[in-house]
């Protein structure tokens, strides 16, 4: 049956609207409720980063890579250190790869339960959200403990960690783990299997593997399109390559792959492969001095560098280019959210309105991240 | 058709499973509440359900505190600074290692080293700072750290320091020189030279 | 304490016919609207608290130094009422100002005058019609042209947006509503209020109380989808989409601020109260008492229609804080796919039912 | 197959348009910005190398007189191997064909670069800023970039010297 052609209507889901994660605006033409042309508009946030890291010091870099993605600091840290080291050929103790591994894993629990609490939130679940913000803060807590802060972090320092774990941080860490596996069980009951939920994510924005790649989609929301990319397995970096763990692939069990709910789904089975990881890790964490390898004064050789990570949103690349002098001639951040919401613009095509916040919640931006 | 009936009992059954969560959640409210009443309850609470104590904490990054009697002036923590926040000026003591007394200047810090320079100025300007805690690592006498943690003892953790005027954010934490002590220090007088 | 009883007591005290209808009129109305003011107060406080307690926090408890929220959070209500009077209510620039500061009054008007026919026990209903079930639904459908004349006024996509998707909505949701009220009304035989109760009397089944809910399976079925449609009536989860947080902001009463929006959450927390009312007259035994012959007397009769009915307001609650949200076309889907064709058959099937086992 | 392979298979199809260039890295190629689009598309549909995931664009400014580069990192699910491309481009022109059909990520990479650096990509069809508003004057990232006064009426920011007023 023909689609009745209405005179569109120009929407702005503004940069001040409940469920844009962080300052964006949509500009979106509307026939009545099906949405046929979104252009994304970004920007506000925008704070200069690789301007900042023109003028200060390689250590002082550390905490404007904190600010850009605000709520997953420890894999931002980790990335850029792991680069520098790589570009300097620092060799860190055990201790410390160890020490970051768990922090960049517990982060990416926690990046994640926010991911999957606030998509609850875009379909309308009030309670989801707040369960998983009440674990999210048990994490909160283990950062605090160690490095005093907790969601800017500024740990992880060229060539080691910028604090030793505290008294008996593995019986805290163990004593998370065991209350935190049942939870996700219980989101499961609660949101995963809800039939409205599925209604509303299964078949929604479906990402074909081809556009995903195509579109440099990367991290859960390309593993949700059955693509197998997964940094720490395929380019590992640090010892990831010690741990043993799955890499969940959208396989489309209520719809087709590459939906919303495959999105979703992958998120909710890493958070049970970082505990896996976490687990290995504290179970061989060697001692050792963390602060031996920091060097004084960071001077590294001429040259340049590309390096990616896996960060909870995706492929995290730093371009790093050195002159030889402490201060870093050209710092470039490839963010992952950047290039999931280039895509947006694709997929969210011809959806009606309610589906757009949804898909705009299943790829999990942050908008700290994109403006850099 | 039967599509149709199984679907009905799907979401029948789902949705069930769902409210039972909630109701159980409200059952045993006394049990896993996480409210914390502010005024009453303070931040940290030590037995939090993780259970690690307040003295387990490896630093607290609440506010910049600076012992001014050990700081010798050396403007590391001025240049690890990534936003520029602190500010110290220095002026030449006329003898090194000899207490001023008028202006309170001592002149031997705690770990005994002599001071060559007197601190006429040394401001942190808190509404600019990022918490990063660089400053705290580079400072040879370590006279400047965040409240709380291991510093605890000495300064117990606040972190209510807000205030109505963005002007009082910015902490002096130099001894207060009158112009004409500066002066004098600036230029000492001929007798004491000869 | 029906008006036709005032008015006779008037007549004997004098001949003053249109005073006295006016006066009595006035005396049932009053008190229906204090009712509702504290009703709304009692329900806001319950959804705070039990939405809190879903939610593994505690909610206002009173705490902290100088005005607080009273013991157990007590004066929150309180608090929120008196925030909305103080508020200053803005009406913007463009918007159509007659509609705008009329919509608030005609949705109010739609849910209160539903209450004259809810019988809260034995005598204490204020028009016992003979057409009272029918009055009701035909009455509380009145409050779609506020909607949308809120959403149309504020002169703002979103709000207009919010208007367009209640709209559709409520009038849909009528249908299964009407429908499952048909079976009813095929037991009862009668469109009175207190016939339908009167008709719920005794044992069915042996121990059962003889409430129409268990009469036969078509009705267990036709409570349910009354109960979920009138859940949809009031715009509430699962069927929040009019003022969907997450995309509209507000839906039809964005713009509205201060005392316009308090008389727009009133007549929410209002129309939920008839939706439960209809539901416990029709289905659940109005102010008959649970186990037939005994806690019969009229003051009885009052707390069981109160507890039935605030059991169902608290499910309402529960569903809120528990589903997420259906999107308009799936919203349609369920109503003219899934309620309105079960919604015939249970006509049917009591039919059969009630011809066959007489 | 390795860095060197890529390079001389380049070689061997666009003869000429390789420049090697010594300080750059062994997984570096320079190349010549004329026939930049056909060897783009050539090293996304061959299927020896099959680069169909566009990293990162980055744009460089080589210091005062020095060109301004644009460098692409590309990387093929298939084979799992990577490379770099430099273009050097001229300071005062700087013009390059976009691959933004080629690889469609690049509609937003190449406007950022054009937004820090004011690299013209032609062919892109809609070459705006995305992070400076829309009529910023000025090339942010460039080495010799003086932020301006105000922007319609505001005043820029300058780095504080003293405290509030």
């Amino acid at each position: 049956m023909g689609v009745v052609q209405g005179d569109q209507m120009v929407l702005n889901i503004g940069p001040q609207h409940p469920s844009t994660h962080g300052v964006l605006r949509l500009k979106v033409w509307t026939d009545g409720e099906i949405v046929s042309e979104i252009k994304p508009y970004i920007g506000y946030l925008h704070r200069c980063f690789e301007k900042h890291s023109e003028n200060v010091t390689y250590e002082q870099v550390i905490p404007f890579t904190d600010r850009c993605d605000y709520i997953a600091s420890m894999n931002n840290n980790f990335g850029y250190v792991v680069t520098m080291e790589e570009l300097m050929e620092i060799k860190v103790p055990e201790r410390v790869e160890y020490i970051r591994v768990i922090m960049a894993e517990l982060n990416r629990i926690a990046s994640h339960l926010l991911a999957l609490g606030v998509y609850g939130l875009d379909v309308g679940a009030f309670t989801p959200f707040l369960y998983m913000f009440r674990d999210r803060e048990r994490i909160l807590d283990i950062f605090e403990l160690t490095c005093g802060a907790r969601l800017l972090y500024n740990y992880m320092w060229v060539g080691g960690v910028s604090h030793d774990l505290p008294k008996d941080f593995e019986r805290i860490c163990i004593g998370f783990l065991d209350y935190f596996e049942p939870k996700i069980k219980e989101y499961n009951d609660l949101l995963t299997h809800n039939k409205i939920f599925l209604e509303r994510t299964a078949d929604v924005g479906v990402l074909p593997p081809d556009v995903a790649i195509n579109f440099g989609v990367s991290g859960p929301n390309l593993r949700g399109s059955g693509v197998n990319w997964d940094v720490r397995k395929d380019e590992p970096y640090s010892i990831y390559d010690r741990f043993e763990f799955e890499i969940p692939l959208g396989e489309g069990e209520f719809g087709t792959v590459g939906d919303s709910f495959d999105r979703y789904w992958v998120r909710m089975c890493e958070m049970k492969e970082s505990i896996k990881i976490i687990r290995q890790a504290i179970k061989d964490l060697p001692d050792g001095d963390v602060f031996q390898t920091i060097p004084k004064k960071i001077r590294p050789p001429k040259g340049s560098i590309y390096r990616r990570t896996e960060s909870p949103r995706g492929d995290l690349g730093y371009y790093i280019i050195s002159d030889g002098s402490p201060i870093p001639y050209r710092v470039k951040m490839r963010s992952p959210a950047f290039t999931a919401l280039s895509s947006l613009g694709e997929i969210a095509q011809g959806w009606m309105l309610s589906d757009v916040i949804a898909i705009l919640g299943s790829l999990d931006i942050v908008l700290g991240e994109i403006d850099r | 058709m039967k599509k149709y009936f199984a679907n009905i009992w799907g979401t029948i059954t789902t949705l069930k499973t769902g409210m039972g969560i909630t109701w159980r959640h409200m059952m045993n409210i006394k049990k896993d509440n996480v409210t914390l009443q502010y005024p009453e309850e303070r931040w940290p609470r030590p037995e939090r359900d993780i259970g690690f104590e307040h003295e387990d904490y490896n630093v607290i990054r609440s506010r910049l505190h600076v012992d001014i009697d050990d700081c010798i002036g050396c403007l590391k923590c001025e240049r690890a600074c990534p936003v520029d926040c602190i500010k110290i000026d220095t002026i030449k003591a006329p003898t090194r290692g000899e207490d001023i007394p008028n202006i309170g200047h001592t002149g031997v810090t705690e770990n005994g080293t002599n001071k060559a320079l007197v601190v006429s100025r040394f401001t942190i300007d808190m509404s600019e700072c990022c918490y990063c805690n660089l400053c705290v690592y580079p400072c040879p006498e370590e006279c400047i750290y965040m409240v709380g943690g291991p510093n605890s003892p000495k300064h117990p953790i606040d972190y209510e320091f807000s205030e109505f005027d963005r002007k009082d954010l910015i902490y002096e934490f130099s001894k207060p020189l009158t112009s004409e002590q500066k002066s004098e220090l600036m230029n000492p007088k001929p007798d004491a030279e000869a | 304490m029906t008006v036709d009883n005032l008015m006779n007591w008037f007549a004997e005290l004098g001949d003053f016919p249109e005073l006295a209808f006016i006066l009595a009129v006035l005396i049932c109305a009053v008190p229906v609207f204090l009712f509702i003011a504290i009703y709304a107060l009692v329900a806001i406080y319950g959804e705070l608290k039990i939405s809190s307690f879903m939610q593994d926090k505690v909610g206002p408890m009173g705490q902290g130094v100088g005005l607080h929220a009273g013991k157990w959070g007590l004066l929150q209500p309180v608090a929120d009422a008196l925030k909305l009077i103080l508020k200053e209510d803005i009406i913007p620039a463009s918007a159509d100002k007659k509609l705008f500061i009329l919509a608030p009054f005609i949705v109010f008007i739609g849910a209160f005058i539903a209450f004259a026919a809810l019988p809260f026990n034995q005598n204490l209903i204020i028009a016992d019609m003979n057409i009272g079930i029918f009055y009701i639904l035909a009455v509380s459908s009145l409050g779609v042209i506020g909607l949308i004349m809120a959403g149309w006024s504020s002169n703002n996509k979103w709000s207009l947006y919010g208007a367009m998707r209640s709209a559709a909505q409520i009038v849909s949701y009528e249908i299964p509503a009407a429908l499952s009220i048909i079976a009813v009304i095929m037991l009862t035989g009668t469109l009175s209020m207190q016939g339908i109760i009167q008709h719920q009397s005794g044992f069915v089944w042996g121990i059962l109380p003889n409430w129409i809910i268990f009469q036969n399976p078509f009705t267990f079925a036709a409570f349910f989808i009354f109960f979920v449609s009138g859940v949809a009536e009031c715009n509430r989860t699962p069927f929040d989409i009019p003022e969907a947080e997450s995309e509209l902001v507000a839906g039809a009463f964005t713009e509205y601020s201060g005392m316009r929006y308090a008389f727009f959450f009133l007549s929410e927390y209002a129309n939920m109260f008839i939706v439960s009312g209809i539901a416990v007259t029709a289905f659940l035994g109005g102010w008959q008492s649970p186990i037939p012959g005994i806690l019969n007397s009229p003051g009885w009769g009052l707390w069981w229609f109160m507890s039935k009915a605030m059991f169902l307001i608290f499910v309402m609650i529960w569903f809120r804080w528990t589903f997420p949200r259906l999107r308009v076309d799936q919203l349609m889907n369920v109503c003219w796919k899934g309620f309105t064709p079960i919604a015939m058959v249970n006509i049917f099937g009591v039919g059969i039912w009630h011809l066959m086992l007489g | 197959m390795t860095p060197t392979e890529i390079k001389e298979t380049l070689d061997r199809e666009f003869p000429g348009s390789v420049i090697d260039n010594e300080e750059l890295a062994e997984s570096q190629i320079e190349l010549k910005p004329d026939q930049w689009l056909e060897i783009a598309t050539y090293l996304k549909n061959d299927p020896g190398l099959n680069f169909d995931q566009l990293e990162c664009v980055t744009g460089i400014d080589t210091g005062e007189d020095g060109p301004l580069q644009s460098r692409y990192n590309f990387h093929s699910m298939e084979h799992r191997h990577k490379i770099e491309v430099v273009i050097s481009l001229d300071r005062n022109n700087p013009k390059v064909a976009s691959i933004e059909q080629v690889w469609r990520v690049g509609d937003w990479f190449e406007r950022e670069t054009y937004d820090m650096f004011g690299i013209i990509y032609e062919g892109h069809r809609d070459l705006r800023r995305i992070l400076c508003p829309e009529d910023w004057e000025g090339w942010p990232l460039r080495k010799d970039y003086e932020a301006q006064e105000t922007y319609h009426g505001i005043v820029v920011p300058k780095i504080k010297e003293e405290e509030w007023e």
